[in-house]
């Protein structure tokens, strides 16, 4: 075992008294994938808000590549290599599709840089692939807000592909998706994976079977249970709280 | 073909202003002056508000900096040596300040002029968008900076000349600016500054800085979370617009003569921003055009008719901001609209038209 | 119950929705069904009237509604529980349930404000969480939170726009069985929008396969082939 | 050859100070047309120029200019605030043309190109001290709206006070038009005046004056000397509110002499009988007709001539007595020190002996400075 | 005067102008709070509340003649607000930068009405007998320290129209409808909620309170066609310090304003005291950059 990527240790978080994330723990190494569930309210998308420092964690601290990042402005965070695709989808709706790619894979992202007019080739190239790989080239020019449910999170996905971070926090990406839609997300993201590490939320078991990796469970802001697939469905106290009666996954 | 088309209307506008001190009178031609030196602002506003859809109520500020940072400057030049400007001398002054003594200095001047309101803008910006304070409440604080910046200089009498403000201004650079020949170059100066001011807006919307921009304008949370720091880039923006703003108050006065805390206040600032949402927001042209249009409306309209002034002005607003978003810039794609509104009409008969769910291939 | 005759639909100058004919009996169940961007969502929007139709009527209960307003449509019975939940973000959980009896007229069911008790049996977190804000639950409590309101109107007809995305498995199933309850029992009728097959089947009498804003196929779900519609719906 | 001649009328027509200064273009009007009516001067009728200067003072030096650029005007007549007269007066120099400004101002200027028809401090406000010192009132309490006259004013104020042993109880400004006395008013309860200076301005007079007598203080108690409600204020506040209070001017509609009967029934006559007239508007009708006299003393309409001819005029008299043009361009006039009754109207308790040289630069404020016009 | 009696009646002084502040902020909380409308136009509906109070009293005469002016300025006020809502506001939802040019449009258009319907000088309202005077004290440690009925009154009134308001919004069937559908328009249409008549009614009520403000006002300053102008900057701040749509920090963030006023003013002159006040608020804004009270929200488009 080498040094982990992410480590997040102890972490809590409350609001009013109420500890969404009450000493969460997670490590996760280079290029692997590592797949969260749990109820809805567990904690989830407030641990990617804190590794991302959109919110402050009481205990507990958050180290990536080797630094601490716990207080850090999500800015800074993000440009240490960290990306992160939202539960509801966070795309620029004024912004085309091509620029929303274009701001997301853009390296310098310093003001001071930004000061010249053409855009870097390497960028155009990398906007125009990604465009391909989720399907969206021939709405390239038409405004984000214009996009149906399905094709934001297509969009959002692209995005975090395009920024090319060495951490993707991707948050429920196969929700709104059809089977197909699901299983292409999933190969794509285990494709992902030879170069990045993902952190991938998701509700949808049988796209979370297609991941084939490692699961963790959360349950009440805290770490329940981390093991593969098989070992959660078979886990008695997971399928009470979570999964509900083991239904046979059809897979088409 | 739509990027010719404006290219060729702002070469059409360029040769008319600059072959304008041929057809137009003397004092036309100073009233075309001062209006100019009153784009260049609006310029800046169009890439604040029109780009970074930060909307300041206190543009007046930045332009009175400039404008009383020259107007000090034309004052002290004016003075006989040992002489104090009158207002200080009746206000009980028995000598200068030191904050004033520097400004006699040309080049000090003129680096004042470009270098104060900036940073008073650039320091503004910075605290406040720091703090993640956004839109409708900058607006509101800039709009109560107005009110409180033209308070202070109406208490502040013996500095500032009060509710007077600064005038009677002989020379500049040792050039009296009675000479007619001076009219003409002053005007000459301000359309080459105006030129100038608007290359610079048109080349920083075009780069990176400027894309940031809109699409922080559009959601600053998320392009924070692309690594961007939503503040720096408005912050920039926001000193660039004081910055020409500061510029701009200072050509006007060479122009008018007289720069007074009436002229910077609350009201002053929104025209400002009238004009350039006459213009339309986000067009570099239009914003010139809008001042010019508004500013010989209000000339025209305040000879023939005093009192409809107000009522034309506060329809014109209305007007605008309801049916033409756009300003001026949005006229022609309003035409193009009606046209193939009227041709829509036609066509929706003939219901063939494919639908557009493109992600579809088969 | 719902009958849409021929209807079209546009954003700007972009036709989205294609002479679209639709019908559903009162205590059916409809799903529809197909890929992103297809113009479902806009189909249901046009049918709440959040989305004006250019061409085509749309009735409901027997009245014309074409043109008439959305609160007007679900003053007369029309639940919806949109694509992206639509909560309140700085009102109450408890406030936005109560919302969901703005659609009642005066003096039906009890006074229109309070909450049927049966709605906290069907959602238990919510009961937990009367007090917190919209905005801060998650992304599942939130969806939970957005049936829940629907139900408390107690429509002729709901409408949901994939109401399983982003909540967890049991609470699918539960919702599941909910739904077929407020068929079964309340005599609801139900039109659904959903991608997880396995859940719109075990709901469904019928369904409708929509492909770029056309219907292309309808039937139920017992005497089709899934190969046929697992077909219409892939790439 | 033409048979007219125009001049400019430049006042505020819209913005806060039109309420005042229309009053004053009413009046400058009225002159016009009895000068036309007189068969003009040199011959050539008086056609009148009217723009509006907007209460702001980059706008009245646009519209001199234009005045004087674009429609040849022989002479403008106009400006209120002082803060328009110093926007114009560059204007006015640097196209040799000349200006007749009707209203009290702070003095410290004397422009070749203005004429100064209003009080000079020490035609206004200095009288106003000495009959209060005369009446044994000799702490005062300074109030004025926030801009230079009410503050240059009181500078003056302060020096005689002090030089002839009184006190200055307090010194405070309001913003233009601020309407919030409860501090200032505690501060005058702590202050114990014997009598207030006013230079409010317009409406801050009522709120002030209603806050006072909420306050529990009445004129009989603490008198109030203002310097800015003339008639016209008085009216629009109700007489009632300032009842008792006491103004100082170069006139009041109630003088009683010849030519003010005329001046007043001609005015009526044009504007209704409900009209009230004040200084500001006397100044702005007698500033047409020195002119007029002073364009045929001079046989022509340069300005140059004219404003020389002018203070050769020799003393006229005119609805506020005699008058005549000084050396510097001002005017001599008598002070008068009023008390306003129930009808809106000033009584005179007290006037100068003669009409007052004007002196733009007061001695014991500004020692050495002097007002010298070739 | 001692001391005690100064710094009470500096507290006083301090409570009313916070009390006029608040009565003019409390329509903009509605209007901006709550519906995202920037109304630079709600200084006029107090000129116009002023206006119609002034003619209020010149038509009816008596011990009725002040309640009849209380409720006409309201109603007035309120109809002109309605008809501003359905002419222009209602094209601008969602777009408050927009609102706030084209209502300033309308405020120049009220100001010039008013000035050719009623002069540039002020009227005044002449306040009804019961309200003048003042409550002094004579002795003791307060000695000197007067307090005028119409103050009291003001105060007194504010106090009654925020407790309606907030018992409004927080407890009625409309309070909830009005929070709804400032949130999300379409989906508290979808529920049944008839936004058109919600944003009528509420914004009408803002408009409504602020022609109270107005004749309120005209207690104790001149209605002039520019009245509005010197109030309606000061409501905003008052309207940011509180935090947006919450009554409780709109009346707390005027407390503040007018006491630190009154307290500054003692030491310093009015101008500069504005002046002050506007660097307070800068600062403050630093600490709490959406005010006293605000509502987080997880939603990225907020945050
Ligand atoms: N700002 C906040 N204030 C109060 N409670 C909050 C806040 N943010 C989150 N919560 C609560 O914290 C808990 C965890 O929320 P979180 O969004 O992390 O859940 P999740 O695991 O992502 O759920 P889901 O699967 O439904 O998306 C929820 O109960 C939520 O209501
Ligand atoms: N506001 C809009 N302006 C323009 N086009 C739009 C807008 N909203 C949706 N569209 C387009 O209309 C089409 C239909 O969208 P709709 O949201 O109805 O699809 P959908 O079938 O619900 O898709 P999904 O499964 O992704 O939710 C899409 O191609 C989309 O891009
Ligand atoms: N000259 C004056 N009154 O400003
Ligand atoms: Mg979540
Ligand atoms: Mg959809």
């Amino acid at each position: 075992m080498g040094t982990p990527l992410l480590s997040v240790e102890n972490v809590t978080v409350s609001f009013n008294g109420f500890n969404a994330l009450d000493g969460m723990s997670l490590h996760l190494m280079p290029t692997s994938i590592r797949v969260l569930i749990g109820p809805n309210g567990a904690g989830k998308s407030t641990l990617l808000d804190t590794i991302i420092g959109h919110v402050r964690p009481s205990a507990g601290r958050v180290v990536f590549k080797g630094h601490e990042i716990t207080r850090m402005d999500e800015y800074k965070i993000v440009r240490r290599g960290i990306c992160r695709k939202f539960q509801a989808p966070g795309i620029l709706d004024n912004l085309t599709v091509a620029e929303n790619l274009n701001l997301a894979a853009r390296r310098h992202r310093e003001c001071w840089r930004s000061f010249s007019v053409g855009l870097n080739k390497e960028v155009r190239a990398q906007v125009e692939r990604v465009l391909t790989l989720v399907g969206l080239n021939d709405r390239k020019h038409a405004l984000a807000g214009q996009l149906s449910h399905g094709q934001k999170q297509w969009l959002e996905i692209g995005m975090v592909v395009a920024s090319d971070a060495e951490l993707l926090l991707l948050d429920e990406p196969a929700a709104g998706m059809s089977h197909d839609e699901s299983a292409q997300t999933a190969a794509l993201i285990r494709e992902l994976a030879k170069q990045h590490s993902l952190l991938v939320i998701d509700h949808d078991m049988a796209f979370v079977d297609q991941l084939d990796a490692p699961v963790s469970v959360m349950h009440m802001g805290r770490m329940l249970r981390e093991g593969t697939l098989e070992e959660i469905r078979n886990d008695p106290q997971i399928a009470a709280v979570y999964l509900g009666r083991v239904k046979e996954v059809s897979v088409a | 073909m739509k990027k010719w088309s404006a290219l060729s209307l702002d070469i059409v506008l360029l040769a008319a202003l600059a072959l304008a001190p041929l057809y137009l009178s003397a004092y036309h031609l100073s009233l075309l002056g001062r209006f100019l030196a009153l784009a260049v602002l609006s310029l800046g506003i169009s890439v604040i508000w029109g780009w970074g859809g930060i909307l300041s109520l206190g543009q007046g500020v930045f332009w009175g900096l400039g404008a009383y940072v020259l107007a000090m400057h034309l004052k002290l030049t004016g003075l006989a040596p040992g002489d104090l400007p009158d207002f200080m001398m009746w206000s009980g002054l028995d000598h200068l300040p030191a904050w004033w003594k520097i400004f006699e200095h040309p080049a000090v001047a003129i680096a004042g002029v470009v270098v104060i309101p900036t940073i008073a803008g650039g320091l503004l910006a910075w605290l406040v968008f720091n703090r993640r304070v956004s839109g409708v409440y900058f607006s509101l604080l800039t709009q109560a900076l107005a009110l409180a910046f033209s308070t202070l200089l109406i208490s502040q009498q013996a500095y500032t000349g009060g509710f007077n403000g600064l005038t009677d201004f002989s020379t500049i650079l040792g050039h009296p600016m009675i000479d007619p020949g001076f009219q003409r170059n002053i005007y000459w100066i301000t359309l080459g500054v105006l030129v100038l001011a608007s290359i610079a807006c048109r080349w920083l919307t075009h780069t990176a800085f400027g894309r940031v921009l809109v699409a922080i304008r559009d959601g600053e949370s998320r392009v924070r979370f692309l690594g961007y720091h939503p503040a720096a880039y408005k912050t920039i923006a926001f000193a660039f617009g004081a910055m020409l703003a500061g510029i701009s108050g200072a050509l006007y006065v060479v122009h008018v003569g007289v720069i007074s805390p009436a002229m910077v206040g609350v009201i002053p600032s929104i025209e400002m921003v009238i004009a350039v949402a006459v213009g339309g927001r986000s067009s570099l042209t239009g914003v010139v055009l809008g001042t010019l249009l508004v500013n010989f409306g209000k000339d025209w309209i305040s000879s023939a008719m005093p009192e409809m002034w107000q009522l034309a002005m506060g329809a014109l607003f209305i007007l605008v901001v309801t049916a033409l978003p756009q300003g001026l810039a949005g006229i022609p794609g309003l035409v193009e609209k009606l046209v193939l509104w009227s041709k829509g009409k036609r066509e929706a008969k003939m219901a063939d038209q494919p639908a557009i769910a493109l992600v579809e291939k088969d | 119950m719902l009958e849409l005759e021929g209807i079209c639909a546009a954003y700007g100058k972009s036709r989205v929705l294609e002479n679209v004919h639709l019908s559903i009996a009162p205590a059916e169940s409809v799903t529809l069904l197909g890929r992103n961007g297809v113009g479902k969502t806009t189909l249901l929007r046009t049918i709440v009237g959040l989305h004006p139709v250019s061409q085509g009527t749309v009735r409901f209960a027997g009245e014309e509604v074409t043109h008439s307003a959305a609160y007007q449509r679900a003053r007369k019975g029309i639940g919806y529980v949109p694509q992206g939940r639509g909560i309140f973000p700085h009102l109450t959980v408890e406030e936005n349930l109560r919302l969901g009896s703005a659609s009642a007229r005066k003096g039906e069911h009890n006074g229109g404000d309070a909450i049927p008790a049966h709605i906290f049996e069907l959602f238990p977190l919510l009961r937990r969480v009367p007090n917190r804000k919209g905005g801060v639950l998650s992304g599942g409590e939130q969806q939970q939170l957005a049936i829940a309101r629907a139900m408390v109107a107690q429509p002729k007809l709901l409408i949901l726009d994939e109401p399983t995305e982003g909540i967890q498995p049991s609470i699918v199933q539960q919702i599941e069985e909910i739904l077929r309850e407020i068929r079964t029992r309340l005599k609801v009728a139900i039109l659904l929008v959903e991608q997880y097959l396995d859940f719109a089947w075990s709901i469904a009498d019928r369904f409708y396969v929509m492909r770029r804003g056309r219907i292309v196929e309808n039937g139920s779900p017992r005497d089709s082939d899934p190969a046929s519609i697992h077909h219409l719906l892939s790439v | 050859q033409d048979a007219t001649v125009k001049v400019g009328v430049l006042h505020s027509m819209s913005g806060t100070m039109a309420i005042s200064e229309v009053t004053v273009k009413n009046a400058t009007m009225l002159a016009i047309d009895q000068v036309n009516a007189s068969g003009g001067v040199l011959g050539k009728k008086i056609v009148p120029v009217i723009e509006d200067g907007a209460s702001d003072p980059a706008i009245f030096s646009q519209k001199a200019q234009k005045l004087i650029q674009q429609d040849k005007v022989v002479t403008v007549f106009g400006g209120w605030t002082s803060a328009s007269r110093k926007a114009m007066l560059p204007v006015f120099e640097r196209f040799h043309s000349l200006l007749w400004y009707p209203v009290q101002f702070e003095g410290n200027e004397c422009s070749p190109n203005i004429m100064y028809s209003g009080a000079q401090p020490n035609q206004q406000i200095l009288p106003a001290l000495q009959w209060a010192f005369e009446k044994g009132k000799k702490r005062v309490f300074l109030l004025g709206s926030d801009y230079v006259f009410p503050r240059t004013a009181n500078l003056i104020l302060k020096k005689h006070i002090l030089h002839d042993g009184g006190t200055v109880a307090g010194e405070e400004y309001v913003p233009l038009g601020g309407t919030d006395f409860s501090s200032i008013i505690t501060k005058i309860k702590m202050a114990k005046p014997e009598v207030i200076f006013s230079t409010l301005n317009g409406d801050s007079n009522v709120s002030f004056f209603k806050q006072l007598a909420a306050a529990g203080i009445t004129q009989s108690q603490l008198p109030v000397m203002s310097f800015s409600i003339a008639e016209q204020e008085a009216k629009a506040m109700g007489p009632s509110l300032v009842n008792g209070s006491y103004a100082a001017w170069n006139y009041f509609e109630s003088l009683n002499n010849p030519a003010n009967k005329k001046f007043i029934a001609a005015y009526k006559a044009k504007f209704g009988a409900n009209a009230v007239l004040d200084d500001p508007m006397v100044h702005g009708y007698i500033d047409v007709l020195m002119w007029a006299a002073a364009v045929k003393k001079a046989g022509s309409f340069d300005p140059n001539a004219v404003r020389k001819a002018a203070t050769e005029l020799g003393a006229t008299s005119s609805p506020m007595g005699q008058v005549q043009f000084a050396d510097n361009q001002s005017l001599y006039q008598t002070a008068y020190v009023g008390q306003l009754q129930p009808d809106g109207q000033f009584k005179v308790l007290w006037q100068s002996k003669e009409p007052l040289r004007p002196d733009p630069y007061d001695a014991l404020a500004f020692p050495g400075k002097h007002c010298v016009i070739k | 005067m001692g001391h005690a009696a100064i710094i009470a009646g500096q507290g006083f002084n301090g409570v009313s102008l916070a009390s006029i502040l608040l009565l003019t902020a409390l329509g903009l909380a509605l209007s901006f709070g709550l519906m995202n409308v920037i109304n630079m136009a709600h200084g006029e509906m107090l000129m116009v509340g002023g206006y119609l109070s002034f003619l209020a009293t010149k038509m009816v005469h008596g011990p009725l003649a002040f309640p009849f002016a209380l409720l006409l300025s309201f109603a007035g006020a309120a109809l002109l607000g309605a008809l501003l809502e359905v002419t222009v506001i209602r094209w601008l939802y969602g777009r408050p930068l927009d609102t706030l040019l084209a209502t300033w449009g309308v405020s120049l258009i009220l100001q010039q009405a008013a000035r050719s319907l009623f002069g540039a000088i002020g009227v005044e309202v002449v306040a009804p007998h019961w309200l003048e005077g003042s409550v002094s004290i004579e002795h003791g440690l307060l000695a000197g320290l007067s307090m005028p009925y119409v103050r009291i009154f003001i105060i007194l009134l504010t106090v009654a129209v925020l407790g309606l308001l907030m018992v409004f919004i927080a407890r009625t069937r409309w309070g909830l409808y009005l929070r709804a559908v400032h949130q999300d328009r379409e989906m508290a249409q979808a529920l049944g909620v008839n936004t058109r008549w919600v944003d009528l009614v509420v914004f009408s009520m803002g408009t409504g309170v602020a022609g109270l403000a107005g004749a309120a006002l005209a207690l104790i300053a001149p209605v002039t066609p520019t009245v509005g102008q010197s109030y309606v900057v000061y409501a905003f701040l008052v309207v940011i310090v509180g935090g947006l749509g919450s009554l409780f920090g709109t009346t707390l963030a005027a407390l503040l304003v007018g006491l630190f006023s009154a307290g500054v003013q003692m030491f310093t002159s009015i101008s500069l005291a504005d002046v002050w006040l506007l660097v307070l608020v800068i600062l403050f804004i630093q600490f709490r950059p959406k005010g006293i009270i605000y509502q987080r929200s997880r939603a990225m488009k907020e945050a």
